[in-house]
């Protein structure tokens, strides 16, 4: 199996390496984005989640494909979180293994770009005072 | 006709899925958005507005007959 | 302590994420060295890596500050192995922390460029019938 | 003066350290190598050869004195 494609509870950033190891992969990346704890100076409490999952499933596989297509790589996994997250909790995990280093590093970026643009999940910054929903508004 | 709606657009309309039935009868994409937009005008006001048809973003000219499963996509905020 | 650098027996990729996971930091980019089975289609048996330990660390040390400067960081990883390795086995593990993902991307990036480039650190492959020092020869 | 070897260039001389203090007076770091060209003929086939003095990679005009902490360096392969 070539690839992980998930939207889960909660993360294990330990088993990523057994599920992208390859006795033909020199190279692997793995990108984890992490819940901070301050965005423009305000202090955050938790981030929220929430998925359409049928479609965001479909639309991590197309991105998946498409960095098989653009890269020689040998395994990718994309992994998303859904519910409430607090600080430093991992929230998205992606990467990719290859022959050489320049495909995964390259592959690994495409995945959360890509991912960050087309993928149907919604993220609420919860504050102190207020909740926003990340990007919404201009 | 059935609507998702998630993020935002949930809050706005107060439901994560609301059946149009007897009110929206788009013949396409492009209508269905200015439908919703007229009933909810919240909705003009967001970044984007992107409409699913069966799980997969749909063109603006796709023509519906109200047997899809409809999702609502607010900007995408991921990661 | 903002900063891992270690020459080691044994990788333990398991731990990276804790040594790596900071409140402040909304993106980790890690990257794993494994052995490859085929090298220029020759199986590889193993590769063992040896290593002038004291100034290895001083070579890392410098490029962890390097990379400290040049990005905002706030933690780096950078742990080589030393002794046989066989297919599959981690050799390297580099990974920094940031705010913001292009950051620790470009530093995880530079640390192992880096670390090949200048790191006394000398790798054998071990084929059937002979053995190589790695880019001892043009 | 105590020179290590490491990598290929151990195995050229056939030790991980070797005290030359009979044949090697080097004054800097450019004749060190000069010498132990002369002495290992196949040292000039490498694709490089560095010399660390004190664990630092040292310039070819660095003074010796002979009490340093003298490394030869073959190409690095590590990552």
């Amino acid at each position: 199996m070539k690839k992980v494609i998930e939207i889960v509870d909660e993360i294990d950033t330990a088993k990523v390496y057994a599920e992208l190891s390859d006795a033909n992969s020199g190279g692997i990346c793995v990108f984890v984005g992490a819940v901070r704890e301050f965005t423009n100076n305000e202090e955050v409490v938790a981030l929220e989640f929430e998925t359409y999952k049928a479609m965001a499933l479909k639309e991590m596989e197309k991105i998946a494909d498409a960095a098989m297509q653009k890269w020689s790589l040998n395994k990718v996994v994309m992994r998303h979180a859904v519910g409430e997250k607090g600080v430093e909790e991992p929230v998205v995990i992606v990467g990719a293994s290859s022959a050489h280093r320049d495909a995964c590093f390259e592959a690994c970026r495409f995945l959360i770009d890509t991912l960050k643009e087309t993928v149907p999940i919604w993220k609420k910054e919860k504050f102190k005072n207020k909740t926003v929903w990340v990007s919404a508004h201009p | 006709m059935n609507v998702l709606f998630f993020g935002i657009t949930k809050d706005i309309v107060g439901s994560s899925e609301i059946n149009f039935s007897n009110e929206l009868k788009p013949v396409n994409v492009a209508e269905l958005k200015k439908q919703l937009i007229k009933s909810y005008p919240e909705f003009s006001k967001l970044n984007s507005l992107a409409v699913a048809v069966n799980s997969e973003y749909a063109d603006d000219d796709l023509p519906l007959n109200g047997n899809e499963e409809i999702a609502i996509i607010p900007p995408v905020s991921g990661g």
